[in-house]
């Protein structure tokens, strides 16, 4: 469905070109949720917006592809890619009332997409709003198409802008952070709003976040992230059956509670920041099993399981 | 405030009775002005009686026109508010476009050639160009009418209605003057709207980069609305704040008259009052003149709050 | 969604283009009809009320336009073919008749039959005492002169019958005349001026200063009046005389001089008025354009303090004088446009002697005379100019350098025009061009009192008791030959003393299309009359 | 800070263009007495109005003055005028705004409605009046062009200064026993310039583009001060007479010292204000 292939992209800053993804590469399948997992600041936005294209000025994917459907979005040219963007893949963000422009109304950013991209008249449009703010589960939508993000609260924003993203009627659907910047209670709402319109309708969703237990609740597979890599893909059960690099490990022992903001883990250290990845497994300085092999070499991907693949010199030991 | 302007007349050099008695007029003819015009009393009874007349409506009389300041005021507003807001509409026109322009394109040769010409716009002295131009368009090319004011000399001016004499010959329908008023206009609106481009443009690409830059575009962009769209439609009204004030500032600058540009196209207007009035040393003239700065400067800034409003909700709650 | 922006845009570009596209009617199109005169002038009228008008050139103009009075300058054809108004000899203008009698010591009027003002209203005897009762009780400037010709007071001007005022002249004199014609003397009409008088504003001052609608009297009366914008003359249709020949005259305010250049080049304007002198002579070679240059009489001098040091000290004076580089000032700065001033009567004005006049640019003769004076070393002075008046500053730079030539420092000092006025009637500038004084009588001790004995005019504060002397004695008299003996011994005395530095006499230049003609020089009051001008 | 800006100029080319322009002014300036081939106020009555020659490489004015000198030490009068009428400006602004932001309660009322009077008044005619009441010279000049930019710099200062007076740096000063001034002064001004040195780029431009006006109604520098703005009014009159190079020259340097001033300020915008890098 969704087939990222050995995507790299870099930062032009100061003159200096610091990459910040090195190689990721995952599949989707049809119908199902990945979730992409891994600290802040290790690349799962980055991910994302590569695959959107919609990576800021000072960021460029240098390598790499990715394929929707067996069709190469990165050589499209913008205007094509605008159509794909929406109706080919749509994205719902970490912080939702941002996400939404604070001048103009619910009713016109909802039946400006409707109309651009479903051909809707005036009037069709902002009935079919209505009917997609009420499937979001909004109450009175009518009063909600009147009003400015700021008037509503941070999970109405949210759920606007996931109406927003389905007025396109996209395949899939990246969900960046869908939940964090919510209260608790919210993010379970908005949790079971996603599950129950994957299912609904079919999506291809890609979850990222930092949150196991969300994981563990709703994707289908799961790629954890480190440093820009992918250092683990598994399905849902295989990972939590049998995670195998350290990382991950430490991610799911840190996992107690569900949702905290600031993800206090079981690993010391913290994530590298861009441009001083240390040479070898990037991993290596904060991990109990390295050795001397982790500091010289980056570890190849190797397969544990049928659809098991991780990076680490050393996962032997570890799951042993 | 009218204190300020009180004293601020009061010290400039000389006297108005000086250019009204004329030469050979003797010490007890200039007393006598002096008492007929109040300018012997001591200085805080004129303040006094200045404050009088205004609380009535009545700015004083100027020595200089010989006519009620008020309707002095009148009379020469008109003609400066229809220049300025002429040449304020072209350059925003101009400017935001360019401005938006050169955010979008930030960092490649449109970029830096956008704000290359801006910024000549803005630097290249007024009366200068004003010169240049009057030379070239008018003197060796014949593209505008010669600069003689609002009207060419033989024109009967339409009944004043609104005192913009485009929207008063429109109103009469009278459209040979409409055209002759229009085309007096060209030139003088250019000189003026040149260097007010420079700063519209500025704001709106600093503007138009914090906008492009927000959450809220990056999300509607992944909705597949064409870059242009997010561009002049999405983001342009949210960059339009900044340009908004600067605008007033703008605006409020001109509306004070630019002495020069008049000057040189002979135009009937705010700041050749202000400037006659003070080198006339035209004391109810000057005071007259900076209460109805004040005013312009409170009523544009009162209508930018409004504005604002209404492009960004908000700030309406 | 609607884009704001754009449709803002749009409207704009629409409108702008809209009105651009409007067919052209007077790109480049030449001034109105042979019917009207289009005139820019640089700056507008002020203070209209005769007898005390502000001092401008177009306020003076505007008023010797359309106000008439009872006795003007002849008409006389020089030589070379240019009318001119002669300043020595007077006729009757709204007087039919003159004459004096009883020695001198009484003028007896006799006006014309039928005179009318611009509203139809008779104008009589009784419209004549009103006029000269109110000049006296205003008591302003017109009042001064009118006494100074020894016209004293309301009970000198008596009605003899409807046609006929005799006034009382105290003391015979050769200045009465010359007085009496100019716009002060404008016959005012009782029944428009008397309601406006007021208690408060006896004189009607207030409205004078702004109307002369029904008490005009002259070829022309006030059409209109857009202040900033421009004034407009109309026909007199009540005008006793030969009737105007160009019904209309436009007055367009155009406050620049190279915008005023270019309107007349173009032939947008017929006259451009208060051109460059560099772009008079320019224009002299455009054959569209005629330069009439008329000698005036006006003066202009370098005053210097007389009682301010250095300038007490006569050598230090004639120090100055010998350093100033007068012909650089006339080549350079008036481009050929003035003539030299050899004395403090201008030429042209009778009893005027350059005999006295030995100052060339000398720096050496200045060096030594400062040495005398006590300035071996040089001296350092401020030079006052003005700053609106472009031959001011030009006088300055000039000055600046000539004057270093012969060790002395000049630091310039410019002064906007009212700050200079209020200074220059204070007597308190000490080093500073006076950019012309006219002495609108033609009559050497006249001029010479104003300048030199007056509380108001001896702006340098030059006071040599022969000369004050001769002044006194000599003004109100009616013996030429004493008094002509008297001139040149104060031309003698100021010219050796160096009381100014006499710079030059600028010419009256006016600048019109070649399709002007009928341009009329009065040399007394250089105000130009308009009525006599024709267009093809 | 130097990576930063050799970083920035290769970005900005344009900012590196206004560098280079000022710097090539300042060092003409300095060096106009041994560039000028004649004294900028040598008049000559036989050479005056002389269009470009090899001698005279600009031509000459009315006085025969060599305008290649006068523009020359011109650049002087006017570096002098922007640099004069901004440090004016920026320091009693900044004075006043910082006494006004650190001050609080009626003083900061009195000096800003005081600053507010000040920018109602529209800023061209405010320093026509008070270039007219103080006469014609260099200093008045400086001062009145400095006036209008006063409440700026105060404003400026005052809203960046109640930014960082709540800064915990500013409370740990205060903690440690400083003394008001004393936290004002060594602890708070320092982090308050950035905005105000960006502005001061910009206003320098400003600066000469007023002076200039206020030459052309006469309220500029006295004659013969070779003054740009003074130079292009004296010109302007000659236009159409054909001796465009008068006003020609020294406008060209007006343009160009205004348009240095505007790209660094821009330039100093973008290096000094993180968000927009």
């Amino acid at each position: 469905m969704l087939d990222v292939r050995d995507l790299r992209v870099a930062f032009e800053t100061r003159g200096r070109t610091v990459p910040a993804l090195h190689g990721v590469s995952f599949a989707l399948r049809p119908g199902t949720v990945a979730g992409l997992v891994g600290e802040s600041g290790c690349g799962k936005t980055l991910t994302a917006l590569a695959i959107m294209r919609l990576l800021p000025a000072t960021a460029g994917i240098q390598a790499g592809d990715v394929h929707l459907n067996g069709r190469s979005l990165l050589d499209l040219p913008e205007r094509e890619m605008a159509r794909v963007r929406g109706a080919g893949i749509a994205m719902i963000f970490q912080q939702p009332r941002a996400s939404l422009n604070p001048v103009f109304p619910v009713a016109a950013q909802l039946t400006h997409v409707l109309r651009l991209h479903r051909g809707l008249a005036r009037r069709a449009a902002l009935a079919e709003a209505e009917a997609l703010l009420a499937r979001v589960g909004l109450p009175g939508p009518t009063r909600i198409l009147r009003a400015y993000p700021h008037e509503l609260s941070g999970g109405m924003c949210q759920r606007v802008m996931i109406a927003l993203a389905l007025a396109c009627r996209p395949r899939v659907l990246v969900a960046d952070e869908p939940t964090t910047a919510l209260d608790v209670t919210v993010q379970l709402q908005i949790v079971e709003l996603l599950r129950a319109l994957q299912q609904e309708l079919g999506l291809t969703v890609l979850l990222i976040t930092h949150d196991l237990g969300l994981v563990a609740e709703i994707c289908d597979d799961v790629h954890v992230m480190y440093a820009g890599r992918i250092v683990e893909s598994a399905s849902v059960e295989a990972l939590f059956r049998r995670a195998a690099h350290p990382y991950t490990r430490g991610l799911m022992t840190a996992r107690v509670r569900a949702g905290g903001r600031a993800l206090p883990t079981g690993i010391p250290g913290r994530v590298p920041p861009l441009g001083q990845t240390p040479p070898g497994c990037p991993f290596h300085p904060r991990c109990h099993l390295a050795g001397p092999e982790c500091a010289a070499a980056e570890p190849p991907p190797e397969v544990v399981a049928d659809g098991h693949i991780v990076r680490c010199h050393r996962w032997r030991a570890g799951v042993a | 405030m009218t204190l300020l302007t009180f004293v601020l007349t009061r010290v400039l050099p000389g006297s108005p009775i000086d250019e009204i008695a004329g030469p050979m007029a003797t010490s007890q003819q200039r007393q006598a002005l002096m008492r007929h015009y109040g300018l012997d009393r001591p200085l805080w009874t004129q303040y006094v009686a200045y404050l009088g007349g205004l609380a009535r409506g009545d700015l004083g009389t100027s020595f200089v026109t010989s006519r009620p300041v008020a309707a002095d005021l009148a009379s020469f507003f008109p003609a400066t508010m229809e220049l300025t807001t002429w040449a304020m509409l072209l350059a925003v026109v101009v400017g935001v476009p360019l401005g938006v322009w050169s955010a979008v394109h930030r960092g490649t040769w449109i970029d830096h050639a956008t704000r290359v010409l801006a910024v000549a716009g803005l630097a290249l002295p007024v009366f200068w160009v004003s010169l240049v131009l009057i030379y070239l368009c008018f003197y060796v090319w014949h593209l505008v009418p010669p600069p003689i004011g609002r009207l060419p000399a033989l024109v009967t001016p339409p009944p004043p209605v609104t005192g913009w004499m485009v929207v008063d010959s429109a109103l009469a329908r009278n459209w040979a003057v409409l055209g002759d008023a229009a085309r007096q206009l060209i030139l003088p609106v250019a000189v003026l709207a040149l260097a007010a481009v420079a700063p519209l443009a500025r704001v709106a690409r600093t503007s138009m980069l914090d906008v492009l830059g927000a959450e809220h575009i990056r999300a509607t962009r992944s909705l597949g609305i064409p870059w242009r769209r997010v561009v002049w439609t999405y983001a342009l009204r949210n960059a339009m704040l900044p340009v908004l004030t600067m605008l007033a500032i703008v605006y409020g600058y001109l509306l004070g008259g630019s002495v020069l540009v008049e000057t040189l196209f002979a135009w009937p207007g705010m700041g050749r009052y202000a400037f006659n009035a003070i080198s006339g040393n035209d004391y109810p003239a000057a005071q007259g003149f900076i209460l109805y700065a004040t005013v312009v400067y409170l009523v544009i800034f009162i209508v930018v709050d409004v504005c604002s409003a209404i492009l960004d909700p908000r700030i309406r709650t | 969604m609607r884009s704001f922006g754009l449709r803002l845009a749009l409207a704009v570009v629409l409108a702008l283009a809209g009105l651009g596209g409007i067919p052209a009617g007077s790109v480049g199109a030449p001034a109105g009809g042979s019917d009207t005169l289009v005139i820019a002038v640089s700056r507008d009228m002020q203070n209209l009320d005769p007898t005390n008008a502000s001092s401008d050139s177009f306020t003076l103009e505007t008023l010797t336009n359309v106000y008439s009075w009872l006795i003007d300058y002849k008409l006389v054809k020089q030589p070379n073919g240019q009318m001119i108004g002669d300043p020595n000899a007077f006729v009757g203008n709204l007087a039919e008749a003159y004459r004096f009698t009883d020695g001198g010591r009484k003028l007896v009027v006799t006006l014309r039959r039928g005179l009318e003002f611009s509203n139809g209203d008779p104008l009589d005897a009784a419209a004549v005492k009103f006029t000269y009762d109110r000049l006296f009780d205003q008591n302003a400037t017109t009042a001064a002169l009118t006494r100074m010709a020894k016209i004293t007071d309301k009970g000198s001007v008596k009605v003899l019958d409807d046609h006929t005022v005799e006034f009382d002249i105290a003391d015979p004199n050769t200045l009465v005349l010359g007085n009496m014609s100019q716009y002060g003397h404008a016959i005012l009409n009782p029944r428009v001026v008397r309601p406006h008088m007021t208690a408060d504003d006896p004189a009607a001052h207030e409205w004078l200063k702004s109307n002369t609608k029904g008490t005009e009297s002259g070829p022309y009366l006030l059409e209109s009046w857009e202040p900033g914008v421009q004034f407009t003359f109309a026909r007199n249709p009540h005008y006793w005389g030969p009737p105007a020949r160009i019904a209309r005259v436009v007055f367009r305010i155009v406050p620049d001089p190279s915008t005023r250049l270019a309107l007349l080049k173009s032939g947008n304007v017929d006259i451009a008025r208060d051109l460059a002198p560099l772009d008079e002579v320019e224009l002299m070679h455009d054959p569209s354009v005629t330069v009439y240059r008329f000698p005036t009489r006006i003066t202009s001098f370098l005053g210097m303090n007389a009682k301010v040091p250095p300038f007490n000290n006569v050598k230090v004076r004639q120090a100055i004088a010998w350093a100033t580089p007068y012909n650089t000032i006339i080549r350079n700065v008036m481009v050929g446009f003035a003539r030299p001033l050899t004395s403090p009567v201008p030429s042209g004005m009778p009893t005027h002697t350059d005999q006295y006049f030995a100052y060339r640019t000398d720096p050496a003769k200045a060096k030594a005379l400062l040495a005398e004076a006590g300035y071996p070393n040089g001296l350092s002075v401020t030079f006052t100019s003005r700053a609106d008046l472009a031959e001011s500053k030009g006088i300055a730079v000039w000055l600046r350098s000539g004057l270093a030539q012969a060790g002395i420092t000049v630091t310039i000092n410019e002064m906007q025009g009212a700050a200079f006025t209020a200074a220059l009637q204070r007597h308190d500038l000490v080093f500073f061009h006076h950019p012309g004084w006219n002495s609108i009588n033609n009559d050497p001790f006249y001029h010479l009192y104003w300048l030199m004995q007056s509380a108001c005019c001896d702006y340098t504060n030059y006071a040599n008791a022969t000369v004050n002397d001769l002044i006194t004695k000599n003004m109100i008299s009616t013996d030429l030959k004493a008094r002509a003996a008297a001139s040149r011994r104060i031309q003698q005395i100021a010219t050796e003393e160096a009381a100014w530095v006499f710079l030059y006499q600028p010419d009256l230049v006016l600048t019109t299309r070649k399709t002007i003609g009928g341009v009329v020089f009065y040399p007394a009051d250089v105000r130009v009359r308009y009525y006599y001008m024709t267009k093809e | 800070m130097f990576a930063d800006a050799a970083y920035l100029l290769r970005r900005h080319p344009v900012s590196l263009a206004g560098v280079l322009l000022l710097a090539l002014i300042a060092a003409t300036a300095l060096a106009a007495p041994v560039l000028a081939p004649a004294s900028p106020l040598a008049t000559n009555p036989g050479d005056a109005l002389l269009p470009p020659s090899p001698r005279h490489v600009l031509g000459t004015d009315d006085f025969g003055e060599d305008l290649w000198s006068r523009v020359l030490w011109g650049g002087r009068i006017d570096l002098l005028i922007a640099l004069g009428a901004v440090a004016v400006a920026l320091l009693s602004g900044c004075a006043l705004g910082a006494v006004a932001g650190f001050c609080g309660g009626w003083i900061d009322e009195g000096v800003m409605r005081t600053m507010d009077v000040l920018q109602a008044f529209p800023s061209f005619i405010l320093a026509m009046g008070v270039a007219a009441a103080l006469g014609p010279s260099l200093r008045n000049l400086i001062v009145s062009v400095a006036l209008i930019n006063v409440a700026i710099y105060a404003r400026l200062m005052r809203a960046r200064l109640l930014v960082v007076k709540h800064a915990p740096y500013a409370a740990a000063a205060r903690a440690a026993g400083n003394p008001p001034w004393r936290v004002l002064t060594v602890h708070l001004l320092p982090n308050c310039l950035t905005p105000v040195v960006v502005q001061s780029s910009l206003q320098s431009g400003w600066a000469i583009l007023t002076a200039a006006g206020l030459s052309f109604i006469g309220l500029g520098v006295r004659v013969p001060t070779p003054e740009w703005g003074v130079m292009v009014a004296m010109g302007v009159p000659r236009i159409t007479a054909g001796a465009w190079w008068i006003s020609f020259f020294p406008g060209m340097c007006i343009a160009l010292a205004v348009m240095g001033f505007n790209l660094v300020g821009d330039g100093l915008q973008d290096l000094l204000d993180p968000q927009r890098r």
